[in-house]
């Protein structure tokens, strides 16, 4: 048994939810909380198994172009006459993205329990899209990269669409349309990369490691960043995000930021970084610049929202930044600080996103400026929300000052300048978060809302875990860096050696 | 291969013929008060699947390329898929015809109905496998005649007389041009027979122009059938005006045909870039043409159905987008291309009947063919949500969203068109722009299903057999798009099939 | 003992952590079984105990005859070259600053339990102070710039949670975050000098892995190779100085950064006293300290940094001499003190701007403290010209508030003199020392002791003037005048007595060799700062200084006595004369606003003109129109979804029109069809043999 | 090779199969129309009698020929049917009727 999951780990991460999405369709549809209860428990499922995950990787193993590298490898043929296989695995690189995604999950059923409307579709869609979330970073196969890519859209799509607010169907096809631009560019790519490479593959670690047959750098390499560049999202592709933030249902919100936007800035270092080093290399600018553009002007976007979670959102933008400016940097440090604030940005952006689920579900509006003196009604959900907010704000001692801090080390050395336009990014970002803070929380209580309860058992318990972890992260991010430290060291060499 | 030996390789094409002509003479002895549309429709789908066995077993025996009938027709294995694929669409015709309301309930002559539908399938055959102007033009118009009569033969409103006129009329001047380009094509090399004229095409030097002015004036019928631009105009009236059965087998089984029978023009007659022998290229290269031809069909298809709001409308233009997509792999100009438009056609038939068949059992339901008939269909109750979902998973398929077999079938045609080489990365960039913009109208009707709060009209009636046939279909329908969508070696060993044609 | 410490260092730091964890998380179940001062007992006996270990922690670092001893917790970061330990760094420095805090900290916590009696949010209150306590420790005893920063933050974020403690009052909400954001821009400054400081040393000294490049020992080992480093054509050593020294105008409010201190004021009396006045805001000076051999580089940063502290001690000292409200007096003296501050650092006289700290910050609590219990006496009236006459009720305030102000005037031989002189000395000879420096040094000294002076008898001495000005604002409503005034209990008046002991004694340890005493203190830190050229020597220009700064305290008190003492009616005609003038600096000089304008207003737009950019065009119109009427105005998100946003829905829409043409090309005529059919085969063939 | 013969018969059916393209777009009653179809049928059959006579000399072509006409009557036949019908709803048979059918 034990050895079954061990060689199969992976595999039931990924297909575990897809299982219970089957078993959530056939439980009776008033049999309501039968039917949450059993989406938990095949969420909870892959979070123990990532744990095991976690326990059994070899943080010392680095290779990230090489097979030998990737742990946990699990490789069958799918499509033997194309040469597709089911090949997944893990590196440093994915194994922070599957944490955070198995954790996240099972915090958003959590937070969905007050979904009364199409419950069993509801939990379907989103076992599935959890399986298509879990799919993309453990794919190791371009093809069943791209599966996996396009497979989360549809339920995204139908979860937005169906469960969302007033303006849902434009949030929600915005959110389609825009995805799939990227991705069909991402397609071709992919059908290229394939017919160049002898023998003809879709592996990702052999198209690494054979990455100079393909032609066409530079537009391959842009075909595929404005793929990943629409899901990060970039300035100036991240339109739909704010639409899509502000329709989707608070679960998804989570999801949504919290994990589906780390996928864009995943792909560009699996597959940019790795197939295309030297272009990423001559890019540097570019995406530093991007990265700039995107921490400041979301910043600004922020601050001059009204809604409470559209202020979130832009937040996200601004954070995604931090993520791409690390990642231009071509140090260790930026490096590792890209992909830890990928991480952070998913447990604090999540948490945010509850807290904003909380407030909502009680007052039925998200005006920052309709409530006021909160922080003497519910004192508790004012002190999660702080910690939320202070550690978006990058306070050191919060898990984001550390990735952020790293991002900007790693930026000083190679973008000067930017770096220290960036900086001033923490300066805007304290503006608006203790702004709202101020509006929603302090002063005068609003009579209004005089008698709002505080946080329930259930949301206690869905924004707990991220608050430890923001905490403890902050304070000893070891863990984690540990994990992705080799092979991002590798990867790093990889394209600084490239030019 | 004289034509006695020709038997053997006719058995499908013969037992139609001989089962059309019986069916004929049936219709004389049965009473009109005595059958049911059932009946005739029953009787019409054995003859489809013995014909489809037969074609099935030919396929497996006889593999390999020969000519039979002196050279009129030929029989290969490329032939033989696209007839098993058309066969399939005819039967799945039939069945759809016997489900629709408005073929199986107010019709009364359903058996000349059956015999011309059968009698459009031998024509579909013969014209799938001439191998000789002659024997294409017969085809082409016993598959035409037989279509203007049965767009018009159910008797709706104004649209159907006028769709069949129209059909008429235009198919007429199409393939009058064409027929004209084919006489240039023997007054340059003298004969009729394909083989003929590719020897003699190898072999001496013709005028290029002339060459060209005659190949665009085939062309012109053969995009008549394949609704390709700019020959597709009649297609979107036609299909509204039709049956709905008989507008769902339009866009999968002529079309499919006249794919087939373009490919065999081109690349046999004018040539394949990859053989060995000098290709009469040499004078004309249709490649670019082609491409073009491919970009705009998939352009113009895709931008019409945009603010279209009646479903068979909005299926017909996404009939000529599809066929925009599927000519890009004829373009490529090479043996994978044509496997890959098999492969498309064996899932663009799954999944764009699986979308007619619920625009039919809606069309039953509420007698209507506009979108707003789907509004909220996905929170009507089990049977509106298993409907939605088929439909749902058919337009996704169509615009090639994974894990949907249409994403597979649009990666075989994008690989065929980037193998080409550089030439052609343009044609692959704009057929992804195009999915983005197919995505617009196909999520509309998604939306409308499922989006909309709205539950418009009433709530499904209860279940009927004719109800749960038509259910039966579509889950295997939308079953076989989904597996296909996630493994589809089957098909691809069969598609794979096509290529040995060139041998 | 040597080992405990080396050993167990951080329990210094993490008792007080412990109480504000204890009070965060369970103060509303302590307060419901054991009443509203178990809090304030927990919070204080924390302190307590830190501060006895504080003292072993003192003891042994004064033993080892300035030998740094260095408390490793665990590696925080470990990546590439870099290498951030959790350490904490025991040395003179830090000893110093590790007394000063633990002891006024305890002082102000036993102080605080008298004075926040009764109030709701009594355990918060302990908790943030304890985790303020928690955070300035960290500050001074983090042994790399890293840990420092989070230190650095920590109290920042503690001070804007303190601030706003009643955070019912917006004005103290805003008073909050405008601390905290204006402190943000300083950290900015840090963390872009920190972070260039690093790569460069990364890349000069090729550190082997494993090196803690941040670590301030390895800084000074290694600071020398910023020699003639250049960035962007200028020395790097100075663009890093800058930087930093930016971060210390933010946390210590020197100009161009300190408007937010007076602000701060809004926080309860003591936390003014603690952190806004002893500890945090000195921080920059500490840092700067911690950083000498850094900032010793850079001859331009120094001088940047002496006249910013010279014009900060100028400024803020003529803001303090109109102000009427009892704390802001004082957060302007403080302002102006930490000038004096910045002064000494400029000039190099490192442990003369130490020294000034360790006294400041006893004469300074000990004038909050003192403010406190006059507020309290007067039921939370805090405007001096409803004062007056205090002495009489509240004896034991009013001897310790003479005294800590006859300290902050300078008068001999109270410890303010010994600080200031030595820093007015230094400004003259000291090795970046200027007359000019001096001089505004001298000024200041003048004008503090008018201020001052002002402060102390408009407060303690002539009549009550309860009823001059009718309590407008008094929240309190209930008729404050006819309440009681009485001195305070002992839990402050103790504190209170214990302060004014060490503001006057203070000095002692500092006493300058020109008056025979042998500056201890600057030999203690001497490991840490090195030794200044000047000590030991008699220069006569030196007793000509003291004297005339001794005159000119003299002066400013004398001028305070006639004005609001024996002649009240000058300073009114005065204020009528000099009208434009006495606006301009009762109202701060405008400053506030023109930051408001300049900066807040003008990012505020900045983000609206963005946000609007994410509407439509109309919008835009609207909202430029009413921009000039409101300052409210709604741009931001504008440039967003007008622009952006909007060219993808350009697309969209361009798409679907063009859609809407495609299908007019189906007019439903046969025979149109036809003819688009004959017109392209036609245009076909004509390309094809054109082209041919 | 007799060139100027075949020119002459090409040249004929060109005309022919111009003034067919040119009846079919112009006519407003179908039956027009449909007359307009019969000469382009024509046009293509002489072409192919023509060539078989000339150039091929094979009989393929004039077979072809045949079966061009036969086909021409079928066609006639199933479009007099329709005409018919839309004779009874419109009592015309204007072909600008028929644009029920568009966009």
């Amino acid at each position: 048994m034990t050895e079954f999951i061990h060689n199969h780990i992976l595999t039931l991460i990924t297909f575990l939810p897809l299982l219970g999405g089957a078993v959530v369709l056939l439980i009776p549809r008033d049999r309501k909380d039968a039917i949450r209860r059993t989406a938990l428990v095949f969420t909870l499922i892959p979070l123990l198994l990532a744990g095991m995950l976690f326990a059994g990787f070899n943080t010392s193993s680095s290779g990230f172009t090489t097979e030998a590298g990737i742990q946990f490898v699990e490789k069958h043929a799918w499509i033997r006459d194309f040469n597709i296989n089911y090949f997944v695995g893990v590196d440093g690189l994915s194994i922070p993205m599957i944490l955070l995604c198995a954790l996240i999950c099972p915090l958003c059923i959590l937070a969905s329990w007050n979904i009364e409307k199409g419950v069993k579709g509801y939990h379907f869609l989103f076992l599935l899209l959890e399986t298509g979330m879990m799919g993309v970073f453990v794919a190791l196969d371009f093809f069943l990269f791209f599966i996996f890519w396009e497979v989360m859209l549809l339920p995204m799509y139908f979860l937005i669409g169906i469960w969302g607010g007033p303006r849902k169907e434009y949030a929600a096809i915005k959110f389609f349309i825009y995805t799939l631009v990227g991705s069909v560019l991402m397609l071709l790519v992919i059908i290229y990369a394939y017919l160049v490479s002898t023998p003809h593959t879709f592996d990702l670690t052999e198209l690494a490691r054979n990455s100079s047959v393909l032609g066409y750098r530079a537009i391959l390499w842009w075909g595929l960043f404005i793929g990943f560049a629409i899901k990060v999202p970039l300035f100036p592709f991240h339109t739909w995000l704010p639409d899509a933030h502000v329709e989707a249902p608070t679960a998804i919100s989570v999801v949504l930021a919290g994990i589906l936007l780390k996928m864009g800035t995943y792909g560009i270092l699996r597959i940019n970084f790795s197939l295309l080093p030297d272009v990423t290399r001559s890019m540097a600018t570019v995406m530093a610049v991007i990265g700039t553009i995107n921490i400041i002007y979301g910043a600004l976007c922020a601050m001059a929202q009204k809604d409470l979670k559209k202020l979130v959102a832009y937040s996200s933008i601004s954070h995604m930044g931090y993520v791409m400016l690390g990642m231009a940097s071509f140090t260790d440090e930026g490096l590792n600080g890209a992909v830890l604030q990928m991480f952070n940005h998913g447990v604090v952006t999540a948490m945010l996103f509850l807290l904003v689920g909380v407030v909502y579900d009680r007052a039925h509006h998200r005006e920052i400026e309709g409530f006021g003196g909160l922080a003497s009604v519910t004192p508790n959900y004012a002190f999660v929300t702080f910690l939320a907010f202070f550690a978006a704000l990058g306070l050191p001692g919060l898990n984001s000052f550390i990735s952020e801090a790293l991002v900007l080390l790693g930026a000083f050395k190679t973008h000067t300048v930017l770096a220290v336009i960036a900086a001033t990014g923490v300066i805007i970002t304290a503006a608006y978060c203790l702004w709202t803070l101020q509006r929603v929380f302090l002063g005068a209580v609003n009579q209004k809302y005089a008698l709002l309860p505080d946080l329930t058992g259930r949301e206690i318990a869905s924004l707990a875990p991220l608050a430890v972890l923001v905490v403890v992260l902050g304070v000893f991010p070891h863990p984690v860096l540990n994990l992705m430290k080799s092979t991002l060291g590798s990867l790093n060499a990889l394209v600084v050696a490239a030019l | 291969m004289n034509n006695l030996e020709s038997l053997t390789y006719f058995a499908s094409e013969g037992f139609l013929s001989v089962y059309i002509i019986l069916l004929l003479a049936a219709s004389l002895l049965i009473r009109k008060e005595q059958g049911t549309p059932g009946l005739y429709y029953s009787l019409g789908i054995f003859g489809l699947a013995v014909t489809l066995a037969l074609e099935i077993v030919a396929c497996a025996t006889r593999p390999g390329s020969t000519e039979i009938f002196h050279g009129l027709l030929r029989s290969d294995s490329l032939g033989r898929l696209f007839k098993i694929l058309c066969l399939v669409s005819g039967i799945l015709f039939l069945l759809f015809s016997l489900l629709a309301r408005e073929t199986s309930k107010r019709f009364r002559d359903s058996m000349e109905y059956t015999v011309l539908a059968l009698s459009l399938c031998l024509g579909m055959m013969l014209f799938i496998a001439s191998n000789n102007i002659l024997m294409l033009y017969l085809g082409m118009e016993l598959l035409s005649f037989t279509s203007y009569l049965l767009t018009g033969f159910v008797d709706r409103d104004e649209r159907t007389t006028e769709a069949a006129v129209k059909y008429l009329l235009y198919g007429a001047v199409a393939s009058g041009v064409m027929i004209y380009g084919f006489s240039l094509l023997y007054g340059l090399t003298g004969s009729l027979d394909f083989s003929a004229i590719r020897a003699y095409l190898v072999a001496n030097q013709v005028s290029g122009s002339m060459l060209f002015i005659s190949i665009a004036f085939i062309l012109t019928g053969l995009g008549f059938k394949i609704a390709a631009f700019p020959f597709h105009l009649w297609s979107p009236d036609v299909y509204e005006g039709a049956p709905t059965a008989f507008s769902a087998f339009l866009s999968v089984g002529p079309k499919a045909a006249g794919f087939a029978i373009l490919m065999r023009v081109l690349y046999q007659v004018f040539g394949v870039g990859a053989q060995a022998e000098a290709p009469p290229a040499a004078q004309f290269d249709w490649t670019f043409t082609i491409a073009v031809l491919s970009a705009l069909t998939m352009t113009v298809g895709n931008l019409a159905a945009l603010p279209q709001r009646n479903i068979k409308r909005l299926l017909a233009y996404s009939s000529i987008a599809h066929a925009g997509y599927a000519l890009m792999a004829v373009a490529s100009r090479s043996a994978f291309g044509i496997s890959a438009v098999f492969f498309y056609f064996a899932v663009y038939l799954l999944m764009n009947l699986a979308a007619f068949l619920v625009a039919i059992v809606i069309a039953n339901e509420y007698y209507t063919e506009r979108l707003d008939g789907y509004e909220g269909l996905g929170w009507k109750g089990p049977q509106g949500a298993f409907l939605a979902s088929a439909m749902a998973i058919a337009l996704f398929s169509l615009a090639g969203i994974p894990p949907f077999a249409g994403f597979i079938g649009k990666v075989y045609l994008l690989m065929a068109v980037i193998k080409k080489g550089p030439g052609l990365y343009w044609l692959a960039v704009v057929a992804v722009l195009n999915t983005v913009i197919s995505l617009f109208y196909y999520a509309r009707v998604v939306k409308m299903m499922f989006l909309s709060k709205r539950v418009k009209g009433a709530p499904l009636s209860a279940m009927t057999t004719e109800r749960y046939v038509s259910y039966a279909v579509l889950g295997v329908l939308t079953f076989l798009t989904l597996l296909f969508g996630l493994y589809w070696t089957p098909l691809d060993s069969l598609s794979k099939l096509t290529m040995n044609f060139l041998n | 003992m040597t080992y405990f410490i080396k050993s167990y260092g951080f329990i210094i730091v993490l008792l007080p952590l412990l109480g504000a964890v204890v009070n965060g998380f369970f103060g509303k179940r302590l307060r419901e079984r054991f009443g509203g001062t178990a809090s304030g007992y927990i919070a204080s006996a924390m302190v307590f105990l830190s501060f006895l270990l504080s003292t072993a922690a003192f003891i042994v670092v004064a033993g080892s005859h300035g030998a740094a001893i260095v408390n490793h917790a665990y590696t925080w970061m470990s990546l590439g070259t870099l290498q951030v330990e959790i350490a904490f760094l025991f040395d003179p420095l830090s000893a110093m600053m590790l007394l000063i805090i633990t002891g006024i900290g305890f002082l102000i916590h036993v102080y605080s339990t008298a004075y926040m009696h009764g109030d709701q949010g009594i355990s918060r209150y302990f908790a943030y102070l304890n985790l303020f306590v928690f955070s300035m420790l960290i500050l001074v005893l983090a042994e790399n710039a890293l840990l420092m920063f989070v230190g650095w933050e920590g109290v920042g974020l503690c001070s804007y949670l303190l601030i706003g403690f009643w955070f019912q009052e917006k004005q103290n909400t805003t008073a909050a975050n405008k601390a905290f954001i204006v402190n943000r821009v300083g950290d900015f400054g840090f963390i872009a000098g920190l972070f260039l400081l690093y790569w460069f040393l990364a890349k000069a000294a090729g550190p082997s892995a494993g090196t803690s490049i941040l670590s301030f020992s390895y800084l000074a080992e290694h600071a020398h190779l910023l020699k003639d480093a250049t960035i962007f054509g200028a020395s790097l050593a100075t663009v890093i100085c800058l930087a930093l020294f930016l971060g210390a105008t933010g946390k210590s409010a020197q100009i161009p950064l300190y408007v937010w201190l007076p602000d701060a004021m809004a926080g309860p009396t003591p936390v003014s006293a603690l952190i806004h006045a002893a500890t945090m805001v000195t921080a920059g000076v500490y840092m700067v300290g911690r950083l000498n051999f850094l900032f010793s580089m850079s001859h331009t940063a120094m001088a940047v940094i002496a006249v910013t502290g010279a014009g900060t001690a100028l400024l803020a000292a003529t803001m303090g001499c109109l102000q009427n409200d009892i704390k802001k007096v004082l957060a302007y003296s403080t302002v102006s003190q930490l000038g004096y501050m910045f002064l000494a650092m400029g000039v190099g006289a490192w442990s003369a701007g130490l020294f000034h700290v360790m006294t400041h910050a006893f004469f300074k609590a000990c004038l909050f403290l003192g403010a406190g219990s006059v507020i309290l006496g007067m039921h939370h009236e805090q405007d001096i010209r409803k004062m007056g006459g205090l002495r009489k009720h509240m004896p034991r305030t009013f001897a310790t508030f003479a005294l800590a102000t006859a300290a902050i005037m300078g008068m001999p031989p109270l410890s303010g003199f010994f600080s200031k002189d030595e820093i007015l000395w230094q400004a003259w000879s000291g090795e970046h020392g200027h007359p000019g420096l001096w001089f505004a040094g001298f000024l200041t000294a003048g004008i503090t002791a008018f201020y001052m002076a002002r402060l102390l008898f408009l407060t303690f001495f002539g009549e009550t003037r309860r009823d001059a000005h009718h309590n407008h604002h008094d929240d309190h409503g209930e008729h404050a005048h006819d309440r009681v005034i009485s001195e305070s209990p002992a839990a402050i008046t103790v504190p209170l007595i214990i302060l004014a002991g060490f503001s006057a004694a203070a000095g002692l340890v500092g006493v300058p060799a020109a008056l025979g005493g042998s500056n201890r203190i600057a030999e203690f830190l001497a490991p840490v700062l090195g030794h200044h050229g000047t000590a030991g020597t008699h220069d006569p220009i030196e007793y000509v200084l003291m004297a005339a700064s001794v005159c000119a305290a003299l002066a400013g008190g004398g001028l305070a006595y006639l004005f609001y003492l024996a002649r009240p009616d000058i300073p009114v005609m005065l204020a009528e004369r000099l009208g434009p003038v006495h606006r301009l600096v009762y109202n701060k000089y405008y400053i506030d606003e023109i930051y408001g304008a300049l900066f807040v207003t003008g990012t505020k737009i900045l983000s609206r003109v963005l946000a609007l950019f994410d509407r439509h065009v109309i919008d835009l119109l609207v909202n430029v129109s009413g921009l000039a009427l409101r300052t409210q105005a709604r741009i931001a998100g504008w440039f967003d979804q007008a622009y952006v946003d909007g060219a993808v829905n350009l697309v969209a829409d361009s798409t679907l029109s063009f859609g809407e043409q495609v299908r007019k090309l189906q007019t439903g005529r046969v025979q149109v069809y036809v003819l688009v059919l004959v017109c392209m085969v036609a245009l076909g063939i004509v390309i094809r043999l054109m082209t041919v | 090779m007799e060139l100027t013969g075949i020119t002459s018969y090409i040249i004929i059916s060109l005309i022919l199969f111009l003034a067919g393209l040119l009846t079919v777009v112009s006519k407003k009653s179908i039956i027009g129309i449909f007359l307009g179809i019969e000469l382009i049928l024509n046009s293509a059959a002489l072409n192919f009698a023509a060539f078989s006579r000339l150039t091929a000399r094979n009989l393929e072509g004039q077979m072809v020929s045949m079966f061009v006409i036969v086909l021409a009557a079928a066609e006639a036949a199933i479009a007099l049917a329709l005409l018919l019908a839309i004779y009874k709803r419109y009592r015309d048979i204007n072909a600008d009727n028929l644009t029920t059918l568009k966009w």
